[in-house]
C-alpha cells in the first residue's frame, strides 16, 4: 500500500433530518426526522424496501438532493467538515470527493461514455488541484490492483469496455483514490450478478479495513448489509425505524417491521413453512402516513396510539428502535423468533386505502 | 369474490369520461396549452363553417383595389377588391382539407408501414426500409415540383393523396422504431403467448401505446401538409381554382407587387399571419400530446 | 481501423445502389414530364417579331440537343454517360455541358446554405443549452416555444416576412443576385462586401429557419444527457463545474453532429424557396428553370447531384459518428 | 452595409458613365452560356454587342422600314427580288480588323445552319433566298427565290446576325456554300447535303468565342449570375455619338425584380413589364423616373376550343362577348401595360385603325350589354334556370379558363372575367397550369375549353392572322400549299369551321390569311378587311386588351430617350444607343 | 408433460453486412417438466436462462433440438398448429411493469384473452366478467379494487398477480416465471412465491421457475428439481434442496458460496469456493466450460468435456470430472 491514512476516519452524526420532494400534490417528505450516527471506521448498513428513502439519505450526506427535493429540516455533522447541510457552492464541491466518496447505486452507468477512465481521472485530480497528477494515476493503478484488476488496462479503457463488476470497482477507485474516509456507497452490487457481488462486497470490507473509512452501504437487500455491516439501520417508509450492531439486530430484531422483513425473506435451509410475506404494501411517497407510526397499518402489533403519535426511540445499549409496542413491553418477546400466524393469502388491498395511484420510482424504469 | 360486478359498458363510459377530464386537467396545467387549443380549435371552425359566413362569390369592389386596412376589411382588398379576411376564411377551407387528408394518408400509410416493418421484421423490415430510405433520399420538393406537372391535384383528394405518399416515410421509420422497441416490451409477446390474434394486439395493445405519437405526427403532418400545398400554390406550380391561402401568397407577390410596393401588403400578410398562427396553435397542442395520452402523466 | 474499413465498405455499396435506383427512377419521372417546350420557345420567339416559319425552324435547332431515341435507348445512353460522369448537355443554354451548369449553380446554393447552416448550429446549440438548463423558467419554455415555431414555420414565410420588411418596408438590402458587377471578382473587400450584402437575406432566413430545429434538438439532446447517471455522479466526486459542463456538452452535441452531416446532405436541394424569393441565382432556381425549360439532362444532374450528397452526407455522418464515439468505435453499437 | 457604401450606378462614373438596363429578352443572361447571339442563353445582347444587319422600324403596315445596323445603307428591288446592302465605309470589329462584305456573307452562312425565313435551306420554302453575292469588300447582294416569293423576305435578311469571320471561321466547312446549293436541290444528294448542314446548327448554337468581338457599339468585359458589364467599342463607327461608357446589363427571374429596380432608381431603362397599380405609383414618384408609351405589336384574346359545346355555337361566343367588360378588366389584370380593346378584330387597334380605316367603326363594338347577351344566349338555346345559365339539354355549364400559373396578369384578367360571368348567372372558374409549356401542350391537344392566347402579333399580316386562321385553328402551309387539319389533330385545337358566313357569304379565313404572305398593297389592305370583319363576327377569340409598350426611363443620368409612340420602343435600347440618340446628362 | 433434447441456440449479432458476432446462449440441453412440478433454473447472468424459457413458451425458436409437449414433437408440426401448445405455456415476465399495457386498465387487459377464451370454448360472453373477478382473488386481490386501474396505479406485487391472473386466464398447464420475484419489494416476495406454490396445489399447474436467487428456488415446493446452467449447458441438476445442502459441482459450489451471509442469524459454509477469475464469454469453448475458472480443475478438465449424467454415489446429476461435496452454504445458527 503506496496510500498510507494520514487522517482519522471521520465519525457522522446525522440529526433531524427531513427532505421534502416538489410534487403536484404538494411537497412530500421523503425522509423525515432521521438520527443516525455513522461510528468512525465502521461499516454502515442501511435496508430498506424500494422508495423508503435510502438513496434520499446518502445523497443527504453529501448534500446532494436533486431538485425537485430538498432538505428541509436537520444537519448532517461529519468530523473535519462540520454540518454539510450548510456547505455552500465551492466548499460544497470540495468536500466531494476529496472527503467524502460516493459510489452511485447505478455504477454502470457512472462513467461518461466519452471519455477513458484515466482521463476522467485527471478531471477528478484537476477538480481537487492535486499537483501531482502522476502520483494520483500510480495510486489509482495501485487501487485497482488491489481490487484484482489491471489497473494500466483499467484506465485506458472505456466505460464500455468494462463489465459491471469491473464498473464498480472503478466506482469504488474513484471514490478512494483522492483519500476521502467516509465513503457512502448506494446499492452497490444491484444489477450485479452473485458471484460478482460477492467479489465486490469482499472488497468494499478489505479496502474499509485496509485504509481505515467510516463506510455506509446502502441496500434493499438484507444479505449484503448482513454478510458487510457492522452496524444497521433498517429504514421504512422514510424513517429509521432501528438500527443497532448488525448481529444484535438480525438475531433479535425488536420492531415488528424489522422482524416481518427477516421472516420474509426466503432462506437457503430450514423449514420453508416459517417464513411468511409481510401483509399490505410499502408505502410510497404519497402514501406515508402524516402522522403516528409509519409502520403501523401492515403491523402486527398495532395498537390506537400508533395511528396519532410518532413513535418513541427505544434505546437499550447501541440498539435504537421506534415503537410504540416495544416502548410499551409488548415487544419483550421480541428477542425470539415471532411466530405469530399469518394467512398464506393475504389480499394486497384492503378497501381503499391506498386508492391515490401514485406511480413509483422502481416501475418507472422500463 | 363478493364483490360488485363491473358493467362492461358503464365501465367504458366513465373511462371515457375520465379520459376527457383528464385531457382538461392536462390542457390546464400550462395557460400556453390553452391557447394552442383555442387556436387550433379556431382554424377547425373557420374551415368547416367559415365559407358560410361570405356570400358565393364574394363581393368585388372594383373602385377599391388594394385598399388599405379599415374597420370594413381588416386585411384591405386584393387586385379586384375583394376583403382579403374574406379570401382568407373562404380560403381555409381548401387548405386545411387538403392538408387534413394529407395527413391522414401521410400516417395512416407511414404507420402501417412501420408497423408492419417493425412487427413482422426480418425480410419484409428489411425491404421496406430499403424502400424507406430511398423515398427519404429522393428530394422532396423537387420531385414535388416535377410530379405536379405530370399529376394534376385538382382535388384535395388527390392533392393529399399526393403529398401524402410522398411524406409518408419519416412517420414509417419512426413508427417502425417505436413498434421494434414495443416488441420487445413484456406486454406485448405476453399478448402473442396468450394467442391474442394479430389484429388485436396491433389495435389494441400497440396503436394505444404509440397513440401520442401518432397523434403528434399527424398534427405535424398537418402543418407539413399546409406548407407543401401553400408553397407550390405560391410558386405557382399548382392548379386551382378555388382561392386559398397559397395562391393569395402568389398573386400577393407576383401579381401585387408586395415585396415592392406596401399597398399589396396587407394581402400578402393575412395568409402569412394565419399560418403562423396554426403552426403556433399547433407547437402549443403537440406540447401537451403526451401527457393527453399517456394515462400516468394525464391524471397526476 | 478493418472495422471502420469493413463500415466504409458496406456503406458504399450501399449508397452505390440508392444512387443507382434513385436516378434511374428520376430518369422516367422527369421524362414523363408532360409540356412541349418547343411550343413554348416558339411563342416566345414569335412573341419577339420572329415569323412564325422562321421560329419553328431555329426551335428545330435548339432542340436537336435533346437525346433521341426510344425511351429505353435514352436510358442506356444516359446511364453510361453517367459512368464516364458526363450528365448530358443542357438544352436550356445548349451546348453547355450539365455539369458546369450545375457547378456554377451549385457556388451560389452551398455557400449561403452551408452559412446559414453553420450559424443557426452555432446559436441553436447554444441556445438549446440554455433552453435545457431553464426548462422549468419562463425563459426556457420561451426558447423553446420560439424554437418549435420557427421550426415549424416553413422557409418561405420567414423569406416573405424578411423580404417584407427588408425590402419593401425599408428597403436597406439588395433582394436579388449575388454581388455587385462593378466590383471586379476576387479577394478584393469591395466584392467580398457585396458578396456578403447580397447574400444576407438568403442567409438569415435559412439560419432562421433551421435555428429553430438545432434549439429543440440540442435541449433535449441536453435534458436526456443531464439525466444521466454519471453527470451526477460527476457532480458527486466534486468535479469541477466547467468540467461537469464540458461532459454535458461533449456528449450532447454527439447526435447532433450526426444531424449536422444529415442536414449539409440536404442543403442542394433546400432552398428552392428562399431562391425563388430573393431570386438568388442557385440550383433551386435553377432546377425551377430547368423544369420551366424541361431541360431534362439538367434536371436529371440536379436529382442525381442531390442525392449524391444526401448519401455521401449519411456516410459520412455514420463514419464521423464512428470515429468520435468510443462505443461505436469498437464497433459496440450506439447506445 | 447600405446602398450608400456602393458606387452608385451611373453617376460619378468616368466619361459617358454607366448605363443600366435589363435584359428584356428571356431567358436572359447565363454565366456559362457563350457569347453567341443564336444561343437563347447566349451573352450576346441585341443592340448592345450584338448586331443586325439592320434594325426593323416595326412600321404599322410597310415591315421594310428599317434603320441601319451593320449595313449603311440597303436597295430593295420594287418587287422584293433582291436587297443591295452597303456596310458602313469605316466599321471595325473590337479587334480592329475590319467589317467586310465576307463576314456579312459568312454570317449568312451561319444564319442558313440555324433557319431563318430568308436562310431557309429546305427547297420550296417561301420568302428564301437564292443567291448570296459579294459584290465588293462592302457590299453584298441577296437574292430571293422567287417561285415561292414572300413579303417578308428583306425583314428576313436585315433580322441576321453579323459575326466576325475571322473568330467564327472554324465553325463552318470550307465547302458551305457548295454543300448549300446542293441542299437546294432535290433527290438523295440534296437530303444528304441538307442533312449535314443540320448537323452543323448544333455546333453554331454551341460556339463559344473566348473573348466577345463585336462590330455594335459594345463588348462583354465580365459577368456574374446575375449581371453582366458592357464596356464601349471604341472601333463602333457611331462610337463618338454613344453616350454611355458601360452598360450593366441585369438578369431577372421575376418582374418583381425589375420593379424593386425602378422603385430604387437604379435603372436607366427597362423594358415592358407588367406592373401592378401602386408599384407604378411608386415606380413614377421616385425621381428621375420616366414612363414611355408606344405601341406593341400583341394583343391578348381569349381563345375558345370550338369543337367542345357550347363554344361551337357562335351564339354563346358573342353571348359571352357582351358580358365581358374589358374595360373593368383591363383595368384590373394590367392596367399599365394594356388598353382595352374597342373589339375584336384579330388586329392590334393601332394599325387596325391604319389598316382598316371608317371600316373598323362598322365593326361589332360588343360593348357591355346583359340583355344582347341573354338574347344570343338564348338564340343559342341556353336556358337560364334559378339565375343559372345551363345548357340546352338542360346541364349546368360549367365555364373554365385556363391560364398558365407564371403569368400573373393573365391570372388576373382571367378572374376578372370569372367574377364578370359568375355575377352574370354563369358558373365561371379559373384554372392554371403550372408552367407554359405544359400550357401550350395542353391547349394544342385540345384540353381546354376556353384559353388565353396571344393574338395580333405584327406587324407583317400573315403573322397577325396566323393567330386566329393558322396552324392552331387547322391551317399550315406545307410545301407552299395550304391544308386544313380536322379539328383536335395536327394542332387545331380552335376548331373552327373551315368556311364561316361572313355577312351571309362563305369565307375560308385560312386561305385569305395564307394569302397574306405573298399579297402586297392593295389586295392584302382588302384582305385584312375581309379577315377583320369575320374575325368579329366569328369570335374564334374575345380580344381581351392590346398590350401597350410601356418603357420606363430615368433621366436622372441620360437623356435622349425615344418619346411616346416612337418605332424604336420596339427596338432595344442597345438601338438607341447605337444610333446616338441617349446622351450623357450635362 | 413437456421435455426438451438437446437444445441449442445461437444468436448471430449483425453488426454490419460483413462484421457479425456469434453468442452461444445453449449448448444443447436436456429437460423434462412433469405435470404438476416444479423446475427451477440456476445460472449466473447471461448462462442463457431466459432464453431456454422463452424457447420452452413458444416466445423464440432453437437451432437444434426437440421440444415436446404431451407427447407430439414440435417440429413435427406446422408452426400455426404449434400455438395450441405452447399457450399452455404461459410466461409470466420479470418486469412486471413492462408486462402489462400501461394504456389499458386491468378490466382490459383480462377480458381480451378471456373473451377469446369464451368464443373457443363456446361459453356465453357474460362468463368472462366472473372469470376474471374469480382470478383475480385466486391470486388474492380484491377484484373490485383493482379491475378498474390503470397498472402504474398498483404496486409492484399487485402487478405482478395481475400478470399471474392473466396467464391464467387460457388454463394453462405450465408457468414459466423469469425472475417473477426480483424486482419485487422483499417483504411481499414470499407472498408471490407462495401464489405459485399455491396454484401448482390447486390448479396442478407446472412451474418453471428461472432465477439467480437459489433460495426462493425452494418455495415453489420441495419436491422441486434444481438445474444449474453455465454457458448454456446444465451442470448439475437434481432435487433443490439436495443440491443446496450438497453440491457436488465447483460452478454451483461458487454461486452458492456467493450468497450473503446473515451474520447473526447464520454461520458461514466451511468450505467456500471462489471461481479464479472473473466470466469471460469469450473463453475457448473446448474442454469443461468452467475449467478456466475452475479452482480444482485437472489437466482433463482443460482438454475433455464431462457430460451431464449421475455417478459416483451423488443422488443428483451432475457434469464434473472430481465431483465433491462440500458444504459451502450458510447454516442457520438455530438448526447448528
Ligand atoms: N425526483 C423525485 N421527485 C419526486 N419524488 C422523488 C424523487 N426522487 C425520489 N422520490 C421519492 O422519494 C422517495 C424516496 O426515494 P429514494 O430514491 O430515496 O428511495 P430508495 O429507498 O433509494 O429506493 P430504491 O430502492 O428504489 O432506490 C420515494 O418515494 C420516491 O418516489
Ligand atoms: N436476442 C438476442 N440477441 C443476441 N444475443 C442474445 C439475445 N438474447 C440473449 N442473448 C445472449 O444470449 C446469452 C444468454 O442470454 P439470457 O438472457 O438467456 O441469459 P440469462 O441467463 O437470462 O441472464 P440474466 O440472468 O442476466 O437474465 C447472453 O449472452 C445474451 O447476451
Ligand atoms: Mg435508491
Ligand atoms: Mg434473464
Ligand atoms: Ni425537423
Amino acid at each position: 500500500m503506496s496510500v498510507t491514512p494520514e487522517k482519522k476516519a471521520p465519525g457522522v452524526r446525522v440529526s433531524g433530518l427531513s427532505v421534502v420532494y416538489r410534487t403536484p400534490a404538494g411537497e412530500l417528505p421523503a425522509i423525515s426526522g432521521i438520527d443516525l450516527e455513522l461510528v468512525s471506521g465502521t461499516i454502515t448498513g442501511v435496508v430498506g424496501e424500494s422508495g423508503s428513502g435510502k438513496s434520499t439519505l446518502a445523497l443527504s450526506l453529501l448534500n446532494a438532493v436533486q431538485s425537485p427535493g430538498r432538505i428541509s429540516a436537520g444537519s448532517v455533522e461529519i468530523d473535519g467538515l462540520g454540518d454539510v447541510v450548510r456547505l455552500r457552492g465551492e466548499e460544497l464541491r470540495k468536500a466531494r470527493g476529496r472527503h467524502i466518496g460516493y459510489v452511485f447505486q447505478a455504477a454502470q452507468n457512472s462513467l461518461n461514455p466519452l471519455k477513458t477512465v484515466g482521463k476522467q481521472l485527471l478531471d477528478l485530480g484537476r477538480s481537487h488541484d492535486v499537483a501531482d497528477l502522476r502520483g494520483l494515476v500510480r495510486d489509482a493503478k495501485d487501487l485497482l490492483g488491489r481490487m484484482g484488476m489491471d489497473g494500466a488496462r483499467v484506465l485506458d479503457s472505456h466505460q464500455h469496455e468494462l463489465s459491471g463488476g469491473m464498473r464498480q470497482r472503478v466506482g469504488i477507485m474513484l471514490a478512494l483514490v483522492l483519500n476521502a474516509h467516509l465513503v457512502v456507497l448506494d446499492e452497490p452490487t444491484t444489477a450485479l450478478d452473485m458471484i460478482t457481488q460477492a467479489t465486490i462486497l469482499r472488497i468494499v470490507r478489505e479496502v474499509h479495513q485496509e485504509r481505515g473509512l467510516t463506510t455506509l452501504v446502502i441496500t434493499h437487500d438484507l444479505g449484503v448489509v448482513a454478510e458487510v455491516a457492522d452496524r444497521l439501520a433498517v429504514m421504512y417508509g422514510g424513517q429509521v425505524v432501528e438500527q443497532g450492531p448488525t448481529m444484535e439486530v438480525l438475531s433479535a430484531p425488536r420492531h415488528p417491521y424489522t422482524q416481518g422483513l427477516l421472516r420474509a425473506i426466503p432462506r437457503l435451509l430450514g423449514d420453508i413453512d416459517e417464513a411468511r410475506a409481510l401483509p399490505g404494501r410499502p408505502p410510497t411517497l404519497g402514501t406515508i402516513p402524516a402522522q403516528g407510526c409509519v409502520f403501523r397499518e401492515r403491523c402486527v402489533l398495532r395498537m390506537d396510539v400508533c395511528e396519532t403519535e410518532r413513535p418513541p426511540v427505544v434505546v437499550s445499549g447501541t440498539s435504537i428502535v421506534a415503537c410504540h409496542a416495544v416502548e410499551a413491553g409488548a415487544g419483550a418477546a421480541a428477542g425470539d423468533r415471532p411466530a405469530a400466524p399469518a394467512p398464506v393469502e393475504v389480499p394486497e388491498v384492503v378497501g381503499a386505502q391506498s386508492a391515490t395511484g401514485v406511480h413509483e420510482g422502481r416501475g418507472e424504469q422500463p | 369474490m363478493t364483490a360488485p360486478v363491473i358493467a362492461a359498458g358503464g365501465g367504458r363510459a366513465a373511462l371515457r369520461r375520465n379520459f376527457w377530464r383528464g385531457v382538461w386537467r392536462v390542457l390546464k396545467r400550462k395557460p400556453s396549452r390553452m391557447v394552442g387549443m383555442v387556436i387550433v380549435l379556431g382554424f377547425a371552425f373557420m374551415g368547416v363553417f367559415g365559407p358560410m359566413f361570405y356570400p358565393d362569390p364574394l363581393p368585388r369592389d372594383t373602385a377599391a383595389l388594394y385598399a388599405p386596412p379599415s374597420w370594413e376589411h381588416p386585411f384591405g382588398t386584393d387586385f379586384e377588391g375583394t376583403d382579403v379576411l374574406a379570401l382568407l376564411v373562404t380560403g381555409s377551407r381548401y387548405v386545411l382539407l387538403t392538408a387534413l387528408v394529407t395527413a391522414v394518408i401521410t400516417v395512416v400509410v407511414g404507420a402501417a408501414i412501420g408497423l408492419f416493418a417493425g412487427f413482422r421484421r426480418g425480410r419484409w423490415d428489411t425491404v421496406l426500409m430499403r424502400i424507406t430510405d430511398m423515398k427519404l433520399t429522393i428530394p422532396g420538393l423537387p420531385l414535388l415540383l416535377v410530379l405536379s406537372t405530370i399529376w394534376k391535384f385538382t382535388s384535395a383528394l388527390e392533392m393529399g393523396l399526393v403529398l401524402g405518399l410522398l411524406g409518408w416515410g419519416g412517420v414509417a421509420r419512426a413508427v417502425r422504431s417505436q413498434t421494434l422497441s414495443l416488441r420487445e416490451r413484456g406486454f406485448i409477446e405476453a399478448a402473442r403467448g396468450l394467442g391474442l390474434s394479430t389484429t388485436h394486439i396491433i389495435g389494441r395493445e400497440l396503436l394505444p401505446s404509440m397513440a401520442p405519437f401518432v397523434a403528434m405526427n399527424m398534427l405535424i403532418a398537418v402543418t407539413g401538409a399546409v406548407y407543401a400545398q401553400v408553397g407550390l400554390f405560391f410558386l405557382g406550380v399548382l392548379p386551382f381554382e378555388a382561392n386559398n391561402w397559397g395562391v393569395m401568397l402568389n398573386l400577393a407577390v407576383f401579381g401585387g407587387g408586395a415585396m415592392s410596393s406596401p399597398a399589396a401588403l396587407p394581402y400578402l400578410m393575412a395568409p402569412l399571419l394565419a399560418i403562423l398562427l396554426l403552426t403556433l396553435g399547433i407547437v402549443l397542442v403537440v406540447d401537451a400530446m403526451d401527457e393527453i395520452f399517456n394515462p400516468r402523466l394525464r391524471e397526476e | 481501423m478493418t472495422m471502420f474499413a469493413r463500415r466504409l465498405a458496406g456503406h458504399l455499396a450501399r449508397g452505390l445502389v440508392m444512387v443507382l435506383v434513385v436516378t434511374t427512377v428520376s430518369f422516367f419521372v422527369i421524362r414523363s414530364v408532360p409540356g412541349d417546350p418547343m411550343a413554348a420557345r416558339y411563342e416566345k420567339l414569335v412573341e419577339q417579331g420572329m415569323s412564325p416559319t422562321a421560329a419553328q425552324r431555329a426551335v428545330e435547332v435548339l432542340y436537336g440537343f435533346a437525346p433521341t431515341g426510344s425511351l429505353w435507348q435514352q436510358y442506356v445512353d444516359y446511364m453510361s454517360g453517367l459512368l464516364r460522369l458526363d450528365l448530358g448537355q443542357s438544352l436550356m443554354v445548349p451546348g453547355v455541358g450539365v455539369s458546369t451548369v450545375l457547378f456554377s449553380a451549385a457556388k451560389w446554393t452551398v455557400l449561403p446554405v452551408l452559412a446559414g447552416t453553420l450559424l443557426s448550429f452555432l446559436i441553436g446549440v447554444v441556445m438549446g443549452v440554455y433552453a435545457a438548463i431553464r426548462r422549468s423558467g419562463r425563459l426556457g419554455d420561451v426558447l423553446a416555444i420560439s424554437g418549435s415555431l420557427l421550426h415549424g414555420v416553413p422557409q418561405y414565410v420567414l423569406a416573405l416576412l424578411l423580404g417584407a420588411v427588408f425590402t419593401t418596408l425599408i428597403p436597406i438590402l439588395p433582394t436579388s443576385g449575388t454581388a455587385d458587377i462593378m466590383f471586379e471578382p476576387g479577394f478584393n473587400a469591395g466584392y467580398i462586401g457585396s458578396l456578403i450584402e447580397y447574400a444576407t437575406l438568403p442567409v438569415l432566413t435559412y439560419a432562421l429557419a433551421s435555428y429553430g430545429g438545432w434549439i429543440l434538438a440540442m435541449k433535449s439532446s441536453v435534458v436526456t444527457v443531464l439525466g444521466d447517471d454519471f453527470i451526477l455522479a460527476a457532480e458527486l466526486r466534486g468535479i469541477k463545474r466547467g468540467i461537469v459542463f464540458r461532459y454535458v456538452a461533449r456528449n450532447a452535441i454527439l447526435p447532433l453532429f450526426t444531424i449536422l452531416a444529415l442536414s449539409l446532405g440536404m442543403l442542394f436541394g433546400g432552398a428552392i424557396f428562399i431562391e425563388r424569393i430573393f431570386n438568388y441565382p442557385g440550383l433551386g432556381l435553377m432546377l425551377i428553370d430547368g423544369i420551366n425549360n424541361r431541360d431534362y439532362a439538367l434536371m436529371g444532374g440536379a436529382f442525381l447531384l442531390i442525392t449524391v450528397a444526401i448519401v455521401v452526407a449519411n456516410i459520412v455522418a455514420d463514419l464521423f459518428y464512428s470515429v468520435i464515439d468510443p462505443r461505436v468505435r469498437s464497433g459496440e453499437g450506439a447506445r | 452595409g447600405s446602398t450608400g457604401d456602393k458606387p452608385a450606378a451611373g453617376g460619378s462614373g468616368s466619361g459617358g458613365g454607366l448605363y443600366t438596363t435589363i435584359d428584356g429578352l428571356k431567358p436572359g443572361l447565363d454565366v456559362n452560356g457563350p457569347i453567341n447571339p443564336w444561343n437563347p442563353k447566349g451573352n450576346a445582347f441585341l443592340g448592345f454587342n450584338a448586331m443586325r444587319i439592320a434594325w426593323s422600324k416595326n412600321h404599322l403596315t410597310d415591315p421594310n422600314q428599317f434603320y441601319p445596323g451593320i449595313a449603311a445603307s440597303w436597295e430593295i428591288a420594287p418587287d422584293n427580288s433582291s436587297i443591295t446592302l452597303h456596310l458602313h465605309p469605316g466599321n471595325k470589329w473590337s479587334d480592329g480588323k475590319p467589317v467586310t462584305a465576307e463576314d456579312v456573307k459568312f454570317s449568312i452562312a451561319l444564319a442558313y445552319t440555324q433557319g431563318s425565313t430568308a436562310f431557309a435551306i429546305d427547297p420550296g420554302a417561301a420568302g428564301a433566298a437564292s443567291e448570296v453575292e459579294v459584290v465588293d469588300e462592302k457590299t453584298v447582294k441577296i437574292t430571293q427565290d422567287m417561285d415561292n416569293p414572300s413579303v417578308t423576305f428583306v425583314r428576313g435578311v436585315m433580322d441576321s446576325y453579323i459575326v466576325p469571320q475571322h473568330v467564327w471561321g472554324s465553325v463552318l466547312p470550307a465547302d458551305f456554300w457548295d454543300k448549300l446549293k446542293a441542299a437546294r436541290g432535290e433527290g438523295a444528294e440534296a437530303e444528304k447535303a441538307r442533312e449535314e448542314i443540320t448537323a452543323l446548327s448544333e455546333k453554331v448554337l454551341a460556339f463559344a468565342p473566348p473573348k466577345d468581338v463585336s462590330a455594335g457599339p459594345f463588348t462583354l468585359e465580365r459577368m456574374n449570375p446575375s449581371e453582366a458589364l458592357l464596356v464601349k467599342n471604341k472601333n463602333f463607327y457611331n462610337a463618338a455619338n454613344v453616350g454611355p461608357d458601360q452598360v450593366k446589363m441585369l438578369n431577372y427571374t421575376g418582374n418583381e425584380q425589375i420593379w424593386n429596380y425602378l422603385i430604387a432608381g437604379k435603372l436607366d431603362n427597362a423594358p415592358f413589364t407588367a406592373v401592378p397599380a401602386d408599384v407604378m405609383k411608386r415606380i413614377t414618384t421616385t425621381q428621375g423616373n420616366g414612363v414611355v408609351k408606344g405601341y406593341s405589336p400583341v394583343s391578348l384574346g381569349m381563345a375558345f376550343n370550338q369543337s367542345k359545346k357550347p363554344y361551337d355555337n357562335v351564339h354563346v361566343r358573342r353571348g359571352l362577348a357582351y358580358l365581358i367588360n374589358r374595360d373593368e378588366v383591363t383595368k384590373i389584370a394590367s392596367p399599365e401595360g394594356g388598353t382595352p380593346a374597342v373589339t375584336t378584330t384579330g388586329i392590334h387597334q393601332k394599325p387596325a385603325a391604319e389598316w382598316l380605316g371608317a371600316d373598323l367603326a362598322a365593326l361589332e363594338p360588343y360593348k357591355l350589354d346583359v340583355a344582347k347577351a341573354e338574347e344570343e344566349f338564348k338564340e343559342a338555346g341556353l336556358k337560364k334556370e334559378g339565375g343559372k345559365w345551363t345548357l340546352p339539354d338542360g346541364t349546368p355549364w360549367k365555364f373554365t379558363v385556363n391560364v398558365p400559373a407564371p403569368f400573373s396578369d393573365w391570372i388576373s384578367g382571367a378572374k376578372a372575367v370569372t367574377s364578370q360571368l359568375t355575377a352574370a348567372g354563369i358558373d365561371a372558374e379559373v384554372v392554371t397550369t403550372a408552367d407554359y409549356p405544359l400550357y401550350l401542350k395542353e391547349l394544342a391537344e385540345g384540353k381546354y375549353d376556353v384559353g388565353f392566347w396571344l393574338i395580333a402579333l405584327g406587324p407583317a399580316p400573315y403573322n397577325i392572322y396566323q393567330r386566329l386562321y393558322g396552324v392552331s385553328n387547322g391551317w399550315s402551309i406545307l410545301g407552299g400549299k395550304l391544308k386544313h387539319a380536322e379539328p383536335g389533330k395536327n394542332g387545331n385545337w380552335m376548331g373552327g369551321p373551315e368556311t364561316i358566313e361572313v355577312d351571309g357569304a362563305k369565307v375560308n379565313p385560312g386561305e385569305l390569311t395564307a394569302k397574306l404572305n405573298s399579297a402586297s398593297g392593295d389586295e392584302q389592305k382588302k384582305i385584312i378587311g375581309q379577315l377583320a370583319k369575320a374575325a368579329n363576327q366569328d369570335l374564334p377569340v374575345v380580344q381581351l386588351w392590346d398590350y401597350v409598350n410601356t418603357q420606363f426611363v430615368n433621366t436622372n443620368r441620360f437623356t435622349g430617350f425615344p418619346e411616346n409612340d416612337s418605332d424604336l420602343l420596339r427596338q432595344p435600347s442597345g438601338v438607341w444607343i447605337q444610333l446616338g440618340m441617349v446622351k450623357k446628362k450635362q | 408433460m413437456i421435455t426438451g433434447q438437446n437444445i441449442t441456440k445461437t444468436f448471430r449479432q449483425r453488426g454490419s453486412v460483413l462484421a457479425g458476432r456469434e453468442v452461444k446462449a445453449l449448448r444443447g440441453v436436456d429437460f423434462a417438466i412433469e405435470k404438476g412440478g416444479a423446475v427451477s433454473f440456476i445460472g449466473e447472468s447471461g448462462c442463457g436462462k431466459t432464453t431456454l424459457g422463452r424457447i420452452i413458451a413458444g416466445l423464440e425458436s432453437h437451432d437444434s433440438g426437440e421440444i415436446t409437449i404431451d407427447g407430439v414433437a414440435m417440429s413435427s408440426l406446422k408452426p400455426r398448429r404449434r400455438q395450441p401448445y405452447f399457450r399452455r405455456i404461459q410466461l409470466i415476465h420479470q418486469d412486471p411493469y413492462s408486462a402489462l399495457n400501461p394504456t389499458r386498465t386491468i378490466h382490459q387487459t383480462l377480458n381480451a384473452p378471456l373473451a377469446l377464451r369464451a368464443r373457443q370454448t363456446g361459453r356465453p360472453s357474460l362468463w368472462v366478467d366472473g372469470r376474471a373477478e374469480e382470478l383475480l382473488a385466486l391470486v388474492g386481490l380484491d377484484p373490485a379494487y383493482v379491475l378498474p386501474r390503470y397498472p402504474h396505479q398498483l404496486s409492484g406485487g399487485m402487478r405482478q398477480r395481475v400478470v399471474i391472473a392473466r396467464a391464467l386466464t387460457v388454463d394453462p398447464e405450465m408457468l414459466v416465471a423469469d425472475e417473477a420475484v426480483s424486482m419485487i419489494d422483499v417483504s411481499l416476495r414470499l407472498g408471490i412465491l407462495a401464489l405459485l406454490k399455491d396454484l401448482r396445489e390447486r390448479l396442478g399447474v407446472s412451474v418453471l421457475f428461472i432465477t439467480h436467487d437459489v433460495a426462493t428456488a425452494r418455495y415453489i415446493g420441495d419436491d422441486g428439481e434444481l438445474y444449474v446452467i453455465y454457458r448454456g449447458q446444465v451442470v448439475e441438476r437434481g432435487n433443490v434442496d439436495t443440491i443446496i445442502s450438497d453440491p457436488v459441482h465447483p460452478y454451483t459450489q461458487s454461486l452458492l458460496s456467493a450468497i450473503p451471509v446473515l451474520h447473526g442469524l447464520e454461520r458461514p459454509g466451511e468450505q467456500p469456493v471462489v471461481p479464479t477469475e472473473a466470466l469471460n464469454e469469450s473463453h475457448h469453448d473446448a474442454g469443461c466450460l468452467f475449467a478456466r475458472r475452475c479452482p480444482f480443475r485437472t489437466e482433463r478438465c482443460e482438454s475433455e468435456q464431462p457430460l451431464l449424467g449421475r455417478g459416483e454415489g451423488f443422488p443428483q446429476e451432475h457434469a464434473c470430472f472430481h465431483p465433491e461435496r462440500r458444504s459451502v452454504v450458510a447454516t442457520p445458527i438455530g438448526l447448528g
